[in-house]
């Protein structure tokens, strides 16, 4: 029952920087202001959510599984997030036009 | 249980969606790449509550598999082949020991 | 009432809302195939026509109430790795065209005019490498 | 939950279907790309509500590893060879849409995209009318479910799509692992390969995922290798993982690495077929029919093949992502 | 003599599937003897095949429970998949030995680059690996791999002379072969959908004329006719065939195409046999009466010899379609129709080789420009000459035959009564013209006085190959009996 609680909650939790994180996309001004809210989302959305999960996995195999998934994400979107950040910076913002 | 995992599936599917807004108004390659990847890990969180919800354990592989290649199509945005870089960037102002040696080797 | 609930209950099943939405996608695709001309479009739209069918396949087998049909579910991934495989050739026909040609757009192609025709079984055209190498070569030594 | 059910079927399916359409009227191709990444996302979630978990698998390792990677580095291929020509010599001049045939051509070429929207659109609305109407019309069939059912305790394995693929209809298998192939001979006739230069890494941080990445990649594609006998998973996911990560590798790699020598890279893409063609003759000789395994030998069998076959798949992929063929091919 | 067992049918049809793919397999693993795989791997296939046709003939299968099938892996349909021969598979089998080992010869001598070798061999076994599988296929969905098979490989081989033209032509030939593939295969599904199996037999035994089946026999009918090239689909077949290497071309022409045709007949004698009815017939008909015609004008106004031959396929396979309705009349028709589309395959074959001879002696092929080329050449004119009279159908060859035996199904059905059979005779008669004034253009500079220039030598080859191929295209009418009694053991048909 706490255990479900607690999921709740932490899931709840996760999707309000999901929620943030989309709002920061639209609203924010520029490709740097955005990977900030990306990261948010990346990095505590889905932080919060696979805690909230690992209350009601099967067993050690499966929080592994979760840990492994945050860890994965997490790479990934740090490197992205530098990758994205470079290349806008050497070939400026708007060179998407072929 | 499984109806509150399903709306929080539902509610980031949602924030995909919105966020397609941004991959349509770029306006640059960089902003449309930053929401792909942030539907990527979104995805990945829609996969684990669909897990619990549907009761189908092979949902998380799915997540692992997508968390784990997530990164792919960023790697092949900046890093691609014969990339003109305009000259006078920071990158360029490091000592130049770029591909020129190297791409002899690799063409032939 | 109750009878129209139930019809609604039904069409709105995964097993007819899929194959309807794998329908639309084919119909989708093939519009975008005649609309647009350049080829990187034209195979996405062949992509998306191709998830249309494999949406229709897998829906139809999730219809009824048992477990879906594992035969329609090893028939998808085929047909997923053929189109994989089709694609990344295309892909690479597209590139050495745009090498040869300048353009990604299909060239008219009005069949007999006298357009060069090389002739493989010559020798002069192909000092070394291939002929497809002797034109592509010279892009990339550039 | 079912009303909830079927709000989230309805707005993937709207997701899916706009996500299309948006990607299709696109006049930007990187925002069609994005969009067509996107579009596979959220085709996976579709597999995964229509029961397919083995389809969301690779719909994953497909999308967001090989087609997205591929069709980005087509772009960035194809913008480079038109910077390269505008640059340096002359190129043709674009289709002329007034030449001398012009009727001629009319009819035999695709007319201006603005003069097509009526004729697609009518075209488009009686296909996908005519195939609903006819979808709705079906009855509820039960498929082949039970018969594959009645006979997985002779397969070999217990995941039943695994022994349709690799058991039942393994001749469908073998043709899919040729298709792979042929489609890497036809990239490979078109000359050699153009490699992306190798290139320093600007920082730690790609350096270090990669050293992340590969390992736990190489792990993951045997698991899901190893799973697919009584699960969801198989040769052809756990061949596009691994091809992912060694397109990972091409595209990251900080300084050059050795070529794969032409010889063994040819057995290497042709290992999945000639194991599985080995197998199949060995059943004609020992009275199984073609592709046929003893009941005993069946597991063992089936997971050779799927060893054999993942490798050429994942070489396979990666060799149809650098696109041409290696200059050792030639000599 | 060993008396021919049936029982050895199913070990040889599977044994047929597994040598070529043996073949193909083999030589992309080494592509470095390629060509000595190819050319041992040709005869081994055209000899198993000849043995098979002699058993099957002998021994075959008696007309009631006729064909013949294997359950691969051992598993009987509806679970596993069966492989089908019957009378039309054969025959067709047969056909695609002749000419593909006819093509291999010849590519002995066309494609002799060392590296051109090891890329050209691989392909073109894997292309005749999966025409043997297409006939021999009896599953719905299997049908659709063995297309891809066919198709992929077949674009590969067009793409390859690496020049704009043909790697133009490849691309529009790759994609509307993706788009065929994939109507044809929403047509499976439909199917699938509504009965439940995939296994062709069975289907047949289930339809009838409703909405899925209607759909289905649309969606599946139109993405054949794609990748046939079936009027008024067709016009991405000069660009494709015309820029082809030569013994590619043949191939084309000759097999690929004639293969989906194949698959169209199938389909309409057995599952779709419940939807044929008069007004259907009566539109086929027509369309194939606007091939005829447009293809016909298309070759006489062409300018480059291989886009006459390109053309022409379009308007011979008009007849094919011409022939449709008369088999709505008289139901035995369609043995002649598949004897027309044999001879067409060999005859077809043969001129594209014979032009590819020439295009390679003189360097190019502006049919203007040939004069001098033609005169000089004498047996490639004969080759050229002998098989153009096949494609229009003078007497004493295969395609008078075929013709004739058209034009007198046409006639019965004037004769039965129905007024349009009119149209449908004067549309072979008058095809047949046409048919003659296009191959006398191709071969008419070499009776013009003027210089005569041998240009680049060629190889015995090239030089042999397509006037034997025109021999055997022209003595088909005797094996026609033949053939004709190989279809009667087909079941299901008439």
């Amino acid at each position: 029952m706490i255990a479900n609680a607690l999921t709740v909650i932490l899931i709840l939790a996760g999707l309000v920087f999901f929620a943030a994180g989309t709002a920061g996309l639209l609203r924010f001004p520029d490709v740097y202001s955005r990977l900030h809210a990306l990261t948010k989302a990346d990095n505590v959305g889905l932080g919060l959510v696979i805690l909230g999960l690992m209350f009601q996995a099967g067993g050690p195999a499966d929080i592994l599984k979760l840990l492994l998934i945050w860890v994965l994400v997490l790479a990934a979107g740090t490197t992205a997030a530098h990758m994205v950040a470079q290349r806008t910076w050497t070939h400026g913002e708007f060179e998407s036009d072929r | 249980m499984s109806l509150f995992y399903l709306a929080a599936a539902l509610f980031l599917l949602g924030t995909i969606l919105l966020g397609l807004v941004r991959v349509l108004r770029g306006p640059g390659s960089g902003d449309r790449m930053l929401a792909a990847q942030l539907f990527g890990t979104t995805g990945v969180t829609i996969l684990l509550l669909l897990s619990l919800a549907l009761e189908a354990s092979a949902l998380v592989d799915v997540a692992l598999v997508f968390a784990l290649l997530a990164v792919v199509a960023a790697v092949a945005f900046v890093r691609q082949h014969g990339l003109p870089e305009p000259p006078d960037t920071p990158i360029h102002r490091q000592p130049p020991d770029t591909p020129g040696p190297e791409r002899h080797h690799d063409d032939r | 009432m109750n009878g129209l609930a139930e019809t609604v209950a039904h069409t709105l099943a995964p097993g007819l809302l899929y194959p309807t939405g794998g329908a639309i996608l084919f119909a989708l695709g093939l519009y975008g195939l005649i609309r647009r001309h350049h080829l990187v479009l034209r195979i996405l739209a062949l992509n998306i026509m191709g998830s249309g069918v494999f949406m229709v396949l897998l829906g139809v087998a999730a219809r009824g109430e048992g477990p879906p049909d594992p035969v329609a579910q090893a028939l998808t991934l085929t047909g997923i790795v053929v189109a994989v495989s089709a694609t990344a050739f295309a892909l690479a026909l597209v590139v050495h065209l745009t090498r040869l040609t300048g353009h990604a757009v299909m060239l008219p192609g009005p069949p007999d005019d006298d357009a060069p025709v090389e002739d493989i079984s010559r020798e002069e055209h192909h000092a070394d490498g291939g002929p497809a190498e002797s034109s592509a070569g010279e892009d990339r030594s550039a | 939950m079912n009303a909830l059910l079927v709000l989230f079927d309805l707005v993937l399916l709207a997701g899916i279907v706009g996500v299309a359409w948006r990607c299709l009227a696109s006049t930007d191709l990187f925002r069609a790309v994005v969009l067509f990444i996107t579009f596979g996302l959220l085709l996976a979630l579709a597999w995964v509500r229509l029961e397919a978990p083995d389809i969301a698998l690779a719909e994953a390792a497909i999308g967001a590893g090989i087609t997205g990677a591929l069709l980005l580095v087509t772009l960035e291929r194809l913008r480079s060879i038109m910077a390269e020509r505008r640059s340096g010599r002359p190129h043709s001049p674009p289709p002329d849409p007034t030449g001398p045939h012009a009727l001629l051509r009319a009819l035999h070429d695709p007319l201006p995209e603005h003069r097509t929207f009526l004729p697609a659109l009518s075209f488009a609305l009686v296909v996908g009318g005519l195939l609903v109407t006819a979808l709705w019309h079906q009855p509820q069939s039960v498929g082949l479910e039970p018969v594959v059912d009645a006979h997985m305790d002779v397969s070999g394995v217990d995941h039943p799509i695994t022994a349709v693929l690799l058991n039942f209809r393994a001749y469908d298998t073998f043709l899919e692992l040729a298709i792979v192939l042929i489609a890497l001979l036809g990239a490979w006739s078109l000359g050699r390969h153009d490699l992306i230069p190798a290139r320093p890494a600007p920082g730690p941080i790609l350096p270090g995922t990669l050293r992340l990445l590969v390992p736990v990649a190489v792990v993951t594609g045997v698991y899901v290798l190893w799973a697919g006998s009584h699960a969801p998973g198989g040769a052809f996911q756990a061949g596009a993982i691994l091809g992912a990560a060694g397109i990972l590798l091409v595209l990251a790699r900080p300084r050059q690495l050795p070529m794969a020598p032409a010889g063994p890279l040819r057995l290497g893409i042709s290992a999945g077929v000639a194991l599985f063609l080995l197998v199949g003759l060995y059943g004609l000789a020992a009275g199984h029919g073609f592709l046929g395994y003893a009941e005993a030998w069946a597991y063992p069998l089936i997971i050779l093949i799927e060893v054999a076959a993942t490798l050429s798949i994942a070489l396979t992929l990666v060799a149809l992502f650098v696109a041409g063929r290696p200059a050792g091919d030639d000599t | 003599m060993i008396p021919a067992n049936p029982e050895w049918l199913p070990a040889g049809s599977a044994g047929l599937v597994a040598l070529s793919l043996g073949v193909a397999v083999l030589a992309t693993a080494w592509p470095r003897q390629a060509h000595r795989i190819g050319l041992l791997g040709a005869l081994a296939v055209t000899a198993w095949v000849l043995g098979l046709s002699a058993t099957f003939l002998h021994a075959g299968p008696d007309p009631e429970t006729a064909a013949t099938r294997v359950a691969l892996g051992g598993w009987e349909a509806p679970l596993g998949l069966m492989l089908q021969l019957d009378g039309l598979s054969m025959t067709l089998l047969v056909l695609t030995a002749v000419v593909a080992l006819a093509t291999s010869l010849y590519s002995l001598g066309y494609v002799h680059d060392r590296i051109e070798r090891r890329q050209f061999w691989p392909l073109w076994l894997w292309l005749w690996a999966g025409l043997n599988m297409l006939f021999l296929s009896g599953d719905a969905f299997n049908l659709y791999i063995t297309l891809e098979v066919v198709s992929l490989s077949a674009v590969a081989l067009v793409a390859f002379t690496g020049t704009a033209a043909a790697v133009s032509g490849a691309v529009r030939y790759l994609l509307v072969n993706i788009l065929g593939s994939l109507s044809f295969l929403m047509g499976v599904v439909l199917l699938f959908g509504e009965h439940g199996v995939l296994d062709l037999v069975l289907l047949e035994a289930r339809t009838e004329a409703g909405p899925t089946e209607r759909m289905a026999a649309v969606l599946m009918t139109a993405g054949l006719m794609l990748k046939a090239a079936l009027f008024p689909l067709h016009v991405w077949l000069a660009p494709a065939h015309g820029s082809a290497p030569a013994p590619v071309s043949a191939v084309l022409s000759g097999l690929v195409v004639t293969g989906s045709f194949y698959l169209i007949l199938r389909l309409w004698m057995g599952v779709f046999a419940p939807l044929a009815t008069p007004a259907f017939g009566i539109l086929v008909g027509l369309l194939g009466v606007g091939a005829l015609i447009w293809g016909s004008l298309q070759a006489l106004r062409a300018g480059r010899l291989k886009s006459i031959v390109a053309y022409s396929t379009v308007a011979q396979f008009g007849y094919l379609l011409v022939a449709f309705p008369l088999m709505l009349v008289d139901p035995g028709a369609w043995r002649v129709v598949v004897f027309f589309a044999v001879v067409h395959a060999l005859a077809k074959a043969s001129v594209f080789l014979a032009a590819g001879t020439l295009q390679h002696a003189a360097g190019h092929d502006r049919l203007a420009e040939l004069g001098a080329v033609l005169r000089a050449r004498p047996r490639t004119v004969f080759a050229l000459g002998l098989a153009g009279v096949s494609l229009m159908g003078l007497p004493f060859t295969g395609g008078f035959i075929a013709k004739y035996l058209l034009l007198e199904a046409g006639l019965g059905t004037v004769l039965a009564g129905s007024l349009i059979g009119v149209l449908w005779v004067l549309a072979i008669a008058g095809g047949g013209l046409l048919a003659a004034a296009y191959v006398l253009r191709m071969v008419a500079p070499a009776f013009h006085r003027g210089r005569r220039d041998a240009g680049e030598a060629v190889s015995p080859w090239m030089d042999w190959v397509p006037l034997a191929l025109a021999t055997v295209a022209a003595l088909a009418g005797l094996a026609g009996v033949l053939t004709l009694n190989t279809l009667a053991l087909t079941p299901g048909a008439p």
